[in-house]
């Protein structure tokens, strides 16, 4: 038999100025389970609390009404009220009589009070139905899964470890590091990139709580937040990296010549390599694509020269499976392909290149040995014309946002190219400059006096030969008129994109991602670093392009979000999620079908009692269900039903009006 | 026997006579049959939509209309200008089939406009629908020797979503068909760019500059001749180049011809049937370098293979 | 039982029908849905008394309504307070047209079960003040057969007065109660059978009895299926049965129902309304055990209630032989064929 | 179209190589000409086994656990059968590797009056969607049309309509038929009878009856496949083939044309969204 | 098919259903149930803002429009409520990702069929109000309230008034 009490809340004169709150309590009264009904001043008190404390105990009550402001507003206050009194703090139903009575109806004193019962009856009605509920406590798995080994995978890993918990560290080519280790040196301070990122790649693959495990991919992960099971595919590398001493002959005795991917294609390396002198692990792979041994079973010399004997073309794919907490995404970004850029005539002629490509050049320990050249006839350019936004903010040819970066890295370029040509000259043809950020702008001005870059504010129409010359044909608007400029090199700030896998990569962790492949976060303002799904988080231009600034930040965001996660043995959980009872459930799997969360897994039972067939039903994953209640409206058995919203406190409240 | 629905345009009866009749000749010999739209009216070409759209609208409107009634699939057009007004204007009306059945209803008595029939520039048409094999199979006297500069003009690719034939910015079908007929198309990257137009009469300095411009760089690329598709582009490159030439004083002598001009000459037609008198600048001498042979490239680039190559073993 | 004998001609039936409906508030067969139904009736012209039996639900539900209020009640301060409903279950005296005999049985039989050990004033008011004139078929349907059961079609004193078109053209108006000659003599229509009445009467049942497509040795079937409740056969018998109830919400002797309450705010009403034993929880209880989980057991209970049970408690068979449950079953399950097999193997 | 004796050869054939346990089908009245369904379970009984234009019910029924006792079954099914017995594997409702599916390409079949059924005039697949094997040759896709009927009552003024669906609900006697015949209301425990409902719609009145059939209707919109067993079995003969039309007739306009069970795994309309879908009556 | 609302001495005509009248002052009940993250947030925002709204509406939260059952209107229908108003988030904003497009078809078959059985289309209505718009959810009750005021009270199906 319930027995409920009812507590209504002058809230000052906020709702008594509006509502007869006697007259109210009077009505409370009159219903059948309510057995004490106080008006008070304020409630939310302590005080008022205490009231409520002393009432529950007096009155043995069984469930609670507070009439007073919305829920959302002091529903946690109250609740922790009832828990003190000894009491399920789910035992708890708020009559919204300010927000939706008293501060909307101020003009009808009468209607408002009548509402203000009503309301109070609905609540004291839908109270009754309440089930005690309990906190759920998921357990968790204190292991994060990294995806991605450049500098946001980095970042986020290592200070992971250095809170003392395990990290896992998957990277898809032979070494780590990324793009910034294709990078020379780095804006707006012009410090070398490899020097402060090589240290970092060390300290990973030395730290005791980072398991590093390069030229592999995630292929597959189950389970929910805190209790991850993910498979990872270690291709198959050819070379035993245990015994494997990274000596480099291999390599040097390999005949086998392919374009540089780490180079831009513009040299050349072997089929057994490393991608890069400061790789880590600094051990050699087989590129199977290109290796004439496992092609075409000839060659081998690679074996012959290893005397630790550590090639092994045998060597195939294995699937390791790691059991994991958290994720972090940091996949990175690729570079748009300018082709559709037909009247610059990329494609056509070798002279112009992309911005990584310069940069490659113009590093240090890079193709060329930091010098820029002519790919067409390897002489120093003189004049070297920069087009920005290729690809970016362009609807027609690429894509609508704006690559961020790409302003400041043209600036550094057009620094770089003087540094190392003094005598030569950089065109810059740009639509806005976008310097935002701690000594940007100085770095523009920069370029811009030092170095006396010439920036032109307009789109480059044309690019024409002329002997071995380009001619780039664009406007000035500053001047309003068509300019030409006659180049040695032209070079593209080609857009920042998604990497092409990505979204495959968002289908088998189950996270949303946007129209362009990137990763989405569950709220662009407010959880930024969190995907929608409980337990995965991004870094890094996963999510949208960044510089290394911000891409270090997220990354170490990250990191914190992980070990908030795993601060306790388990998670504590909202318990009003959805319920299932399997003796109505028909198992038509479609609550399944509808459930964003894939909260919902199938379970086989008996059929009747004791019965040996087997039937299967739908089973609630306490862990990931969100309490939405979707599966709960389209389940026609009624089988499921959202504790704290089930249909019987539900339809009590429609029929107390 | 293909049979092709045609649109010669204004032009096509004056300036660009020379057009007109070798395409005729041609599409003879390539076994198409040319009907005529029967009292087709002008497509509005640039004035009408600086006017008023549902006009510019209406004028191609009514030549689709007669054209759907010569049941061929396909319609060509000579005039760049026309094929683009035609196919934009076809475009517009299919995604907006309420203005269609207005305008249709209220200024178009000649019939119920359809939407059926294909549009194709000549160009278009002899590239896609005879194809170069066919083409290639009625040269009797190849061009070899003779280096031309297609020049497409900026209507025949533009806009990629209504033309959607060849690349906008660098096409080559023309090249290709050149290459077909003998002549080698030099890399040439002035073939989209503006030639001035219309303002061939209201003002003939910009024509002068932008046509200047596309001249120098056909130069630039070593052609014997330029190669047009587009009647305005003629006049514009022929017509006005003794006045650039005096303007910029440097000599192109570079005549322009029509790529049907040049195909009626690979199928043996004889010179007179080209209308050569028509031009301005003497297109014979140019013509003199067919049967020259062409020496090779001088410092050979690498062609794809070499660099495969590379990567294998040394 | 007094046996008053009247007779007229067509034109004087529907003239006797008239003055009855101008008279009492009378119930007759309407038409609705391409189905027949006992509803009220102002004029004649609204129902059809001669009414094809294929078509008919049975006259019970205006004795045991499909859903009716038991009682009121208001929940506040005072705690839980039931009252009376406000609905009276019969105004006044009634009478009910073109009745069938089985229907008029299936009355009979319901009787016992209402005035066993509780008896439902209700049911009774409505029994009391009910006058029902019942039209003897000319001949059988399909489904039917009454005449092979325990009771005496021709005999039958089911209904106060009962109509039968003679095979000889006239119309014969038996009055069977104090109530029924009662009825047929306060009417200015009808004039007193000729001698040979009786006679036409039984020529009449003659031929009504030899139209039977289905008839059985009830006492034989009784017998047997007392010891039949293990037989195999009833799984094959209800093999195709679908539990769709049909046949229970619109046999004329079911009388199982269910209490269900509706509550608005803070006053509520109970309801009792049919339920059917072929529905698959009929029988589930609270702790979850189901006696008969399966169909085929339901339809022994259905079965072996109708022709066993209730004639060891109540000395009547609780089947009519109406046919009803037959016709309306979507897979054509008869009872009759039921038993017949049943005893058979 | 009759098709008796190949039904029997195959069904003989499966009991033959021990294929099925049960095989449904149907068999002749003794007392008309109509038809009723038949489970055998044994091969003596395949003489018994027919199929002509009389063949009205919709055989998927059976394959609710409470008939066949999820064994392996040989089915008979004509095109809007194949339907419902398409959404039932979709909804894991019978395992396929369970039942042996013989598809009819189906001319359609008589109502009581002899004429032929208005589901059938107006059917849009008339072949099996789903089968092991087809008898008869597939007549292809027809044309949706809106149901007559729901054209008529679109006609009707408001008034008109309420007072004619008050009708129907009050000749409802809730016996529930309707529901026990169709071969989508296969749930293990209905919800219209359990408390939550129970306790507010119990009671055979009107409003009773019209929450419901409306829940009832609801619950089948986007699944109904309009084979119409429910009408059939309802002895209050009430048009109950209107609630499920009118849905469906809205589901299809207005969900990129969506019928329930025609492809394999396509799910009930409720169960997908498509962001396009109309929001004008939204405010 | 809407005939307007008479004002026949002092009574209100139902649109609806001429037959069926009510005396002027006459106020209908309106169920509103709201999301919790949307609608709900937005008609505190009207109470902290103050607009002023007819007092007609009785308000159920439930966390998500996915969560509503179409039985919870024509229950609603049945018993207390002369119109129903059911608001969510607007497409896209959903808290649950998808949860108001599964939403919106449920609620466009019922409203047509509510209506094809005989219910006036406005008795039941929907809207997407966001958090932010505290006074489009004041303008939404306003209309709401308004259209069932003409309609009069319901009495189909209506459990009697025991």
């Amino acid at each position: 038999m319930a027995r409920v009490g009812v507590f209504v809340c002058f809230c000052g004169a906020n709702i008594a100025g509006f509502v007869d709150v006697p007259a109210v309590v009077q009505e409370a009264k009159k219903i059948k389970e309510v057995k004490v009904a106080i008006e008070y001043k304020y409630m939310c008190s302590d005080p008022g609390q205490q009231m409520i404390r002393d009432a529950i105990v007096q009155n043995r009550l069984t469930s609670v009404v507070v009439a007073a402001c919305s829920p959302r507003m002091h529903e946690k206050t109250f609740r922790k009220a009832l828990s003190d009194a000894g009491m399920n703090p789910y035992m708890l139903e708020v009559a919204n009589i300010r927000e939706h009575s008293s501060w909307v109806h101020q003009k009808d004193k009468k209607a408002a009070t009548e509402k203000a019962s009503d309301l109070i009856r609905m609540a004291v009605a839908k109270s009754i139905a309440n089930e005690q509920l309990h906190e759920i406590s998921v357990p968790v798995t204190k292991r994060a899964l990294v995806i991605g080994g450049g500098i946001a995978g980095i970042q986020a890993a290592l200070d992971i470890a250095d809170a003392r918990i395990p990290v896992t560290l998957v990277e898809k080519s032979p070494s780590i590091g990324g793009r910034m280790a294709q990078l020379d040196e780095t804006f707006p301070t012009l410090d070398c990139s490899q020097c402060i990122l090589t240290p970092k790649m060390v300290d990973v693959a030395s730290h005791p709580y980072i398991e590093l495990i390069p030229y592999s991919e995630v292929i597959e992960l189950d389970g929910y937040v805190g209790n991850y099971k993910a498979k990872i595919k270690k291709k198959a590398s050819y070379v035993d990296f245990s015994t494997c001493t990274g000596c480099g002959t291999c390599t040097q005795k390999c005949p086998v010549k392919v374009p540089n991917e780490f180079n831009m294609n513009i040299d050349k390396r072997k089929a057994i390599y490393t991608p890069f002198p400061q790789a880590v692990p600094n051990k050699p792979v087989i590129d199977a694509e290109h290796c004439t041994m496992l092609l075409k079973g000839k060659c081998g010399i690679c074996a012959k020269f290893c005397e630790k004997g550590s090639i092994n073309f045998k060597m195939v794919d294995e699937v390791i499976e790691r059991e994991i907490g958290a994720v972090v995404i940091a996949t990175g970004y690729d570079l748009w392909d300018p082709k559709p850029y037909e009247e610059y005539g990329v494609g056509r002629y070798k002279d112009i290149i992309t911005s990584l490509e310069f940069e490659r050049m113009v590093s240090a320990s890079g193709p060329t040995n930091g010098v820029p050249v002519r790919p067409s006839d390897g002489k120093v350019p003189k004049n070297v014309v920069f087009i920005k936004c290729i690809g970016s903010r362009d609807e027609a040819k690429g894509i609508e946002y704006c690559s961020k970066i790409c302003c400041m890295y043209t600036a550094k370029h057009a620094i770089l190219l003087h540094h190392k040509v003094p005598d030569s000259h950089a065109y810059i043809f740009y639509m806005d400059i976008r310097a935002a950020g701690k000594g940007y702008e100085e770095f523009v001005k920069r370029a811009q006096v030092e170095t006396a870059a010439t920036y032109l504010r307009g789109r480059v129409s044309k690019i024409y030969k002329k002997g071995d010359k380009l001619m780039v044909r664009g406007e000035d608007a500053q001047i309003g008129q068509v300019v030409e400029v006659e180049a040695d090199l032209v070079v593209l700030a080609t857009a920042v994109i998604a990497p092409k896998d990505n979204p495959a990569l968002a289908r088998l962790l189950g996270v949303s991602y946007d129209k362009y492949g990137y990763i989405s976060e569950a709220h662009p303002k407010l959880r930024p670093v969190e995907t929608a799904k409980a337990g995965i988080f991004l870094a890094g231009c996963t999510q949208a392009p960044k510089d290394i600034p911000d891409t270090v930040a997220q990354a170490s965001a990250c990191a914190a979000k992980v070990c908030g996660l795993f601060a306790g043995d388990t998670m504590k959980k909202d318990p009003m999620i959805s319920t299932i009872n399997n003796e109505y459930c028909s198992g038509c799997q479609n609550c399944i079908k509808v459930c964003p969360y894939q909260a919902i897994v199938t379970e086989e039972i008996p059929l009747g009692y004791g019965s040996k067939e087997m039937r299967t039903v739908a089973k609630i994953n306490e862990g990931v269900c969100q309490g939405c209640g979707s599966c709960v409206a389209v389940c026609r058995s009624m089988a499921i039903n959202l504790a704290g919203f089930t249909d019987p406190q539900i339809i009590n409240e429609i029929v107390a009006i | 026997m293909n049979k092709l629905t045609y649109f010669p345009g204004c032009s096509a009866h004056g300036t660009s006579e020379e057009f007109d009749h070798t395409l005729k000749l041609v599409m003879k010999s390539l076994d198409v049959q040319m009907e005529e739209i029967p009292d087709w009216n002008c497509c509005g070409a640039t004035s009408a939509h600086v006017m008023t759209e549902n006009l510019a609208l209406a004028l191609p409107m009514r030549n689709l209309v007669l054209a759907e009634k010569l049941d061929n699939k396909t319609m060509g057009i000579a005039c760049a200008s026309c094929y683009s007004r035609m196919k934009g204007t076809k475009k517009h009306l299919d995604e907006n089939p309420e203005l269609a059945r207005k305008i249709n209803s209220t200024v178009i008595d000649e019939g119920e406009y359809k939407g059926t029939i294909d549009i194709k520039s000549m160009l278009q048409y002899c590239y896609e629908t005879i194809g170069l094999e066919t083409i290639k199979s009625k040269v009797t006297k190849s061009l070899s020797g003779l280096k031309v500069a297609c020049y497409y003009g900026c209507l025949l690719t533009r806009p990629k979503d209504v033309t959607l034939f060849d690349s906008p910015e660098y096409p080559m079908s023309m090249d290709l068909l050149m290459e077909a007929l003998g002549a080698k198309a030099m890399e040439f990257d002035y073939k989209t760019e503006c030639c001035g137009a219309s303002f061939s009469i209201s003002d003939t300095e910009i024509v002068e500059s932008l046509s200047g411009k596309i001249l120098e760089v056909a130069k630039e690329s070593g052609a014997h001749l330029i190669v047009v598709a587009c009647p305005l582009c003629q006049s514009n490159l022929d017509m006005r180049q003794p006045d650039i030439e005096k303007h910029t004083g440097r000599k192109f002598d570079l005549p322009v011809m029509y790529f049907t001009q040049l195909m009626a000459l690979a199928f043996g037609y004889p010179e007179k049937e080209l209308r050569l008198p028509k031009h301005i600048v003497p297109v014979e001498a140019a013509l003199k370098h067919i049967g020259e042979a062409i020496p090779e490239p001088e410092k050979g680039k690498k062609t794809k293979k070499a660099v495969e190559a590379e990567s294998e073993v040394e | 039982m007094s046996v008053i004998l009247m007779e007229t001609d067509k034109a004087g039936l529907q003239k006797f029908y008239e003055e009855i409906i101008g008279k009492y508030e009378t119930y007759a067969p309407v038409e609705k849905f391409g189905k027949y139904d006992y509803k009220k009736v102002s004029k004649l012209g609204e129902c059809d008394p001669e009414s094809p039996i294929e078509m008919t639900m049975s006259v019970k539900p205006l004795f045991f309504p499909k859903t009716a209020k038991v009682m009121k009640f208001k929940e506040d301060s005072a705690g839980t307070t039931v009252s009376e409903t406000d609905e009276d279950p019969l105004t006044g005296q009634r009478v009910i047209l073109g009745v069938k005999h089985c229907d008029a049985r299936g009355l009979q039989v319901l009787d016992q079960v209402y005035k066993w050990d509780y008896i439902d004033t209700d049911y009774q008011k409505r029994r009391k003040n009910t006058l029902i004139i019942s039209t003897r078929c000319d001949k059988a349907g399909t489904q039917c057969f009454c005449t092979s059961l325990d009771y005496d079609v021709e005999n039958s004193d089911a209904h106060d007065v009962r109509i039968v078109n003679g095979l000889d053209g006239k119309i014969y108006i038996q009055a069977v109660t104090e109530k029924g000659e009662k009825l047929i003599q306060s009417s200015s229509i009808l004039h007193p059978a000729s001698a040979g009445a009786p006679e036409e009467l039984a020529k009449h049942y003659q031929s009504f009895k030899a139209s039977f497509r289905l008839n059985m040795n009830y006492s034989e079937v009784n017998a047997k299926l007392q010891k039949l409740f293990d037989s195999p056969e009833f799984e094959t018998v209800s093999s195709n049965c679908i539990s769709c109830n049909t046949c229970a919400f619109i046999c004329p002797t079911c009388h199982c129902f269910k209490i269900s309450d509706e509550k608005i705010r803070d006053t509520g009403v109970r309801y009792k309304s049919y339920d059917s034993c072929n529905n698959g929880y009929f029988t589930l209880m609270a702790g979850g055990h189901n006696p008969r989980p399966v169909k085929y057991r339901r339809w022994r209970q259905r079965a072996l209630h109708k022709f066993v049970y209730y004639k060891e408690r109540f000395g009547m068979n609780l089947c009519v032989g109406c046919g009803h449950c037959a016709i309306s079953c979507p897979v054509n399950i008869s009872i009759f064929d039921v038993v017949n097999q049943v005893v058979k193997v | 179209m009759e098709y008796s004796k190949q039904i029997q050869e195959i069904a003989s054939k499966l009991f033959a190589e021990n294929k099925i346990d049960y095989f449904v089908g149907y068999k002749q009245n003794s007392f008309d000409d109509s038809q009723v369904p038949f489970l055998i379970t044994d091969p003596a009984e395949i003489p018994k086994l027919v199929f002509t234009d009389q063949s009205v019910f919709n055989l998927a029924n059976y394959l609710k656990p409470d008939h066949t006792k999820r064994k392996r079954v040989g089915l008979v099914v004509k095109g809007c059968d194949s339907r419902a017995l398409n959404l039932m594997l979709t909804e894991s409702q019978v395992k396929r590797e369970n039942v042996y599916i013989i598809g009819i390409c189906c001319e359609g079949v008589l109502n009581d009056k002899g004429e032929k059924a208005q589901n059938c005039v107006e059917c849009v697949m008339p072949d099996p969607v789903v089968y092991d094997e087809m008898i008869g040759t597939p007549a292809g896709k027809r044309e949706y049309k809106v149901n007559v009927d729901i054209r008529e009552l679109a006609t009707k003024t408001l008034e008109e309509r309420a007072d004619y669906f008050e009708s129907i609900f009050e000749n409802c006697i809730r016996c529930n038929a309707c529901r026990h015949s169709c071969p989508l209301c296969y749930c293990a425990k209905c919800c219209i009878d359990q408390e939550t409902s129970t306790l507010y719609h119990g009671a055979n009145t009107s409003s009773g009856a019209m929450h419901a059939l409306m829940t009832w209707s609801l619950h089948l919109a986007g699944r109904c496949v309009d084979c119409r067993n429910c009408e059939k079995a309802c002895p209050s003969h009430l048009p109950l083939h209107l609630l499920h039309k009118q849905n469906e007739s809205v589901i299809y306009e207005n969900f990129q044309q969506h019928l329930a069970g025609m492809e394999k795994d396509d799910r009930g309309a409720f169960y997908k969204y498509n962001l396009s879908d109309p929001d004008d009556f939204i405010l | 098919m809407e005939t307007e609302v008479k004002e026949a001495q002092g009574k209100i005509v139902s649109a609806e259903n001429p037959g069926i009248t009510a005396p002027a002052d006459w106020q209908p009940v309106i169920m509103g149930i709201l999301c919790n993250w949307c609608s709900y947030a937005g008609s505190d925002l009207t109470g902290t803002s103050r607009i002023q709204y007819p007092p007609n509406i009785r308000i159920i939260r439930v966390p998500c429009s996915s969560r509503v059952d179409p039985w919870f209107i024509i229950k609603s229908l049945q018993t207390t409520a002369d119109g129903v108003l059911i608001s969510g988030c607007h497409p896209g904003d959903c808290h649950y990702i998808a949860g108001n497009y599964y939403a919106r078809r449920r609620f466009l078959v019922t409203k047509k069929l509510l209506n094809f059985i005989g219910y006036h289309e406005n008795r039941v209505q929907f809207s997407w109000v966001s958090a932010a718009e505290g006074p489009k959810f004041a303008k939404v009750v306003a209309k709401v309230t308004e259209d069932i005021k003409k309609l009069g009270p319901l009495h189909r199906y209506k459990k009697e008034n025991f």
